[in-house]
């Protein structure tokens, strides 16, 4: 195989899903024949005659489907055409998804893939990172692959898993990323990965922010600062466990997120080492988000809007100071 | 308003429709023919119709038991009841078979009951009993056995559409034919852009859907007048390309008669079926309220008869049932129902310490702990 | 497909609409008179169908620009264009008048600039110009005045029609009458809740709501057949107890007569108006999309005439305009757009550091920080 | 007047808000003659005639009618029946009220009144406590009024706000709270109140957990320990000048909150102290939330469910010590 990019791994492992398990169909906007707007199932409803399904536009009904066909022991993957359509499934992913094993007993084995964050030009609506949103819930598994390797790994795994899982796939990291071959194994469900190993500083990050970290870690290493970066890989479960023994190493916590701050995953990260590793600190753990404006149109703007290598660079320079 | 009146989508479907529902493969679920006449119970059987009658006894008897407890303060939240609404939700439970998959609505007591839900389970769950199928962890109306077709309603209306698309969509996927999904909406209900989404999606994918929609005149306090503007909501049938159906909602053997075709059309590769029926709740929303928002004239309308009364008239009028079997039945239901609830009244509550607090099914609890 | 066919909730209206558009108040927003013939432009003055020709030259030459631009990468994101669209999207915008208000969607160039919106707003929006009236901030088609009753479409399907009732009841509050509300709307987005939903909600509050269904046989890839499954949506009208009509979508006549008609039906206090119009569009859903899924049949069927072309025959057929007048008025708008979008790529981009950064209205950026 | 619930609070407030701004109307299911499913809108529609409408089922429509009707100068307050039903309507609120002014400088002075929380027997679905769901989205406010006074003066507030404002009121404490009189003046907007003084910990709260934590800081006083209690009032923006003074007083800080933990309210107040206030602790910063399930029906399982008086003092035994 020549090389591989991430919005490729996903399709292939749709593939491998499909041709796996006879139990996973999927179901989206314009999945079918014209292979999806990002051509994350390029092909695949011509490979599997039936089980690659258009939706209409209707997500509170898409979800709901695919919820009642997953209570029938099968396991759909649902697309979300852009994350940030998801607010119209809300209810049925929040309310009904993630309280039926609770509340039944019955399992409820549903993937909706969400193209998530920011590109340049791609504007309010269609940029938004909603991980925290859906992490909030009991019930869900909220995945933030970050790279060629977990995009497909996980989304296997995601649809292996006997829970509701909201797959975050990064649009940035869709062409950007690429990798020579599919990867054979992978990390744990649920473990935290040290994506480059360093003393000074945890840098604790998901999703596209992880290329951005490991830009301003190598930034750093020229004034000789050795920086550990830590990429989630699933956010809920989150893995304090591999967050705290990094900190544990570095006594020092920057964590860096794409979306807005409030409530986000990085409030969740330095709320736990705050709580849970106090101790560890040797300054006062940050944050580095998005701007407080919904995502901007204009790239000047985006580009400004979401945290970079530089603005990452600058904030580990302050940590390094406290 | 005409009895049994079919609106299609299509021209050729525009008569009234004739077929024959598969005969039922479990004991208690009679076929129904219907020889396309209107305003008759043609087609309805005896052995249905008595069904229909004693089920919904129970389901009136269960209730005015589920009413009595949440006064008596045993229930604690809510009691939401389908008093007058008996025949309607009946039919269609009647007219389902275990493999079916429903969806009950709030007011879906008889159905539940003629699905196969018990009286020990409502009670078990309205209680909060840890032998429930909700283990009290949810509670009420709020309950279901999803594995088995049954499926336990969210609150938010609208919902339980397409999620019966979605069995009946994966049936599909495994090949079973004849298998019908079905669930029950009110009125108000139909303003959800749930509901619109879920009926579109059944009608695209030609699922053998059956939406019942009870058209009680109130949603909660709200007429109709503030809920939806078309004279008859069957006019929507004709938007999503599926057959819409008209049933006399307190008329059991005119319910039985409608959603039988209904169901049988559905069984039999006809696509979604829509069956709306008038009628009113004779109670409040729940047991909190009083429904004084009612006009008394309405009340006393055609719409306002009791519908366990109409039909235990009309089956003692056919001859399909005597004065006395009534009584015995209303004693031998009485009867269980008391019993039923002594027992789970002494049944234990969920003990916080014993729950596992895991809302996952494939991780420890809360994996990340 | 008959031509300006009316589906009405109600047996009394199924005649054609009769009824005399009140006259406009701003210039250059004519008046149409409607006579009721189906099938001619009757009621559509000579000067309304220049108005409209010339209108759908600016937006065909307009987004033959912002094309041009997006190829050669001076628009970020995505260029979303209504070519094949614009007599429909036209004749909604020369019926509205200044304190009306409306909510164009993706495929409403040629609308927009006849409600008033300009080629300047435009390029300077997609090109992310600081002047623009979004600064930026959004861009290509989210792009709107709201407090002037222009409003900035959200992404999400279906949000606007609710949006448009809210506009209408606060001018309801204020005693304002013979206002209008309007939006346009794809044949795929009528599957969305918010679509049924504000349009349910619009009837039982009888709203001058007009709405307008592009139904282009596709909903980005997806064909109808996996959209809905009535044969015509004006079907779904009498469900929500509404007027429904018809349009033939590629003849600008036919556009402007019958919209026409149902803003000047809704001006008039007879509720919301849901007109349907088939049609083709003759670009890819965006710049990216090279249609490719259309089959070349429906491109060189009836739908798949250009309307810019019809409208251009027509009205040299009707002796309303001179071929000379077409050619001139070509390289006039050609000469303005150029003009406009040199004068805009020259315009400064918004600036990081000037932004304020605040999603607030009343509060300092941020209120916590 | 005799004493007032905080339900009868907010029905004042909304009747003072008619009688003073012919901009203000009231829309939402069964507000109008029924006066609403707790009485919060109760004669309001017979005082103010065509201004108290009875909405369809339509969370999403309702929402953004008040949108279309707030662009065009109106003040129209919406009424979700119960908080959890404000997923149906989470779309318009998140992406077109809350995005209205940054893009287009258009105010959005839209009130979503979202009865919360939870309450015996009312189950996963009419109890749940969205704040931190909402909180997260730049130009919402968020408040969560815990007293009868601030019921009524946070809600006038809210109106008189140009931004969309999502109002948490809970309904635990809709007759459970009475005051003499209403109020004649208020805390400034965005301010926390110290709800009670102390010097040895600070509980940073909200809501119903206000009273719980105001309970279990009674239960402490007679150990001898001196709690302070924050509440919070508006959890957006998040008054974080008050907490940190609190904390510089305490050196110890317990967020609780009724809600979940990941990305809540205690993850942001946690997370806020952690990094801006890192050098005031004396001890690992701590958090109690509700378990992670949704909120159960039964009474002893939601009992155990939330924080109680009960469980807020044995984290503060157990903060009080490390
Ligand atoms: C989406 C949503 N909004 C609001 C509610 C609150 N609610 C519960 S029942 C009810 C009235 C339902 O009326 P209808 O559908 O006519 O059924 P009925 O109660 O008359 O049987 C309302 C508004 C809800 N359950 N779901
Ligand atoms: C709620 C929602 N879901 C998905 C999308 C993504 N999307 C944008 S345009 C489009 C197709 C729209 O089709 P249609 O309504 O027929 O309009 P057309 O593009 O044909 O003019 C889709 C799916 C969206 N904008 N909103
Ligand atoms: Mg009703
Ligand atoms: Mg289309």
């Amino acid at each position: 195989m020549s090389s591989i990019t991430y919005l490729e791994a996903i399709r292939l492992a749709q593939r491998k899903a499909l041709a796996d398990d006879p139990r996973v169909f999927l179901y989206g906007q314009d999945i079918g024949t014209f292979g999806g707007a990002f051509k994350a199932t390029k092909s695949l409803a011509k490979e599997f005659p039936g089980r690659v399904l258009d939706s209409p536009i209707s997500e509170d009904a898409m979800v709901g489907l695919a919820i009642g066909a997953a209570v029938e022991g099968m396991r759909p993957i649902v697309e979300m055409q852009f994350a940030d359509f998801s607010t119209c499934g809300f209810n049925q992913i929040v309310n009904q998804a993630a309280t039926l094993h609770y509340r039944t007993g019955t399992a409820c084995p549903i993937v909706v893939r969400l193209p998530s964050g920011g590109t340049p030009g791609s504007g309010p609506f269609h940029s938004q990172s909603m991980e925290a949103i859906y992490a909030h819930y009991p019930g869900l598994v909220v995945m933030t692959p970050a790279t060629v390797d977990d995009a497909y790994s996980m989304l296997l795994e995601a649809v292996a898993l006997d829970d509701p899982v909201i797959f975050c796939e990064h649009k940035f990291l869709y062409y950007h990323l690429k990798a020579e071959q599919l990867p054979d194994q992978a990390l744990p469900f649920g473990k935290a990965r040290i994506a480059r190993p360093g003393r000074d500083v945890t840098v604790v990050t998901h999703g596209a922010m992880l290329h951005e970290s490991l830009a301003a870690a190598e930034e750093l290493s020229s004034d000789g600062y050795d920086i550990e970066v830590v990429d989630l890989r699933t956010v809920r479960p989150l893995d304090t466990d591999t967050i705290l023994a990094s900190v544990a190493r570095t006594g020092r916590l920057l964590a860096v997120g794409e979306a807005w701050p409030w409530g986000g995953v990085t409030a969740e990260v330095v709320a736990r080492v705050a709580s849970e590793g106090f101790g560890l600190l040797d300054a006062p753990p940050q944050r580095l988000n998005a701007k407080e404006t919904p995502v901007p149109y204009h790239p000047a703007l985006w580009g400004t809007h979401r945290p970079t290598a530089g603005t990452i660079a600058s904030s580990l320079r302050h940590l390094l100071e406290l | 308003m005409s009895k049994g009146s079919v609106t299609s989508p299509r021209k050729a479907k525009e008569s009234p429709k004739t077929g024959i529902s598969p005969a039922s493969k479990t004991p208690g679920k009679s076929s129904s023919k219907s020889t396309g006449d209107t305003g008759t119970g043609a087609g309805v059987t005896r052995e249905l119709a008595r069904k229909g009658y004693r089920t919904m006894l129970e389901a009136r008897l269960l209730e005015e038991k589920l009413a009595a407890l949440y006064r008596s303060g045993k229930i604690v939240g809510g009691v939401f009841l389908g008093r007058g609404q008996e025949a309607l939700s009946v039919a269609l439970g009647l007219h389902l078979r275990r493999g079916d998959i429903y969806a009950p609505l709030i007011r879906d007591q008889a159905g539940r009951l003629a699905f196969g839900d018990t009286i020990l389970d409502t009670l078990r769950t309205y209680l909060g009993s840890i032998l429930g199928s909700m283990r009290g962890r949810d509670g009420n109306i709020h309950r279901g056995r999803p594995s088995e077709g049954y499926h336990a309603m969210i609150s938010h209306l609208g919902a339980m559409v397409s999620t019966v698309c979605g069995g009946l969509v994966a049936r599909r996927f495994r090949g079973e034919s004849g298998v019908v999904g079905a669930t029950c909406i009110g009125e108000g209900g139909t303003s959800t852009g749930s509901f619109h989404e879920g009926l579109n999606m059944a009608a695209v994918e030609k699922l053998p859907l059956v939406v019942v929609v009870a058209n009680n005149q109130f949603s909660y306090s709200t007429p109709n007048d503030r809920q939806f503007a078309c004279p008859d909501l069957t006019a929507r049938a004709a938007g999503y390309g599926i057959v819409g159906r008209r049933a006399v909602g307190n008329d059991l053997i005119d319910c039985l008669r409608v959603i039988g075709e209904a169901v049988a059309a559905a069984r039999s590769g006809e696509g979604p079926q829509l069956v709306v029926a008038d009628l009113l709740r004779l109670v409040g929303h729940g047991e909190h309220d009083d429904a004084s928002y009612i006009p008394e004239s309405l009340k006393k309308s055609e719409l306002g008869r009791d519908c366990l009364l109409l039909a235990r008239e009309s089956l003692i009028e056919k001859g399909w049932m005597t004065e006395e079997e009534a009584v015995a039945w209303r004693d031998a239901v009485a009867l269980e129902v008391e019993e039923t609830a002594s027992k789970v009244l002494r049944e234990p509550a969920p003990d916080p310490v014993d729950e596992d607090w895991n809302a996952f099914a494939s991780l420890g609890r809360e994996g990340e702990q």
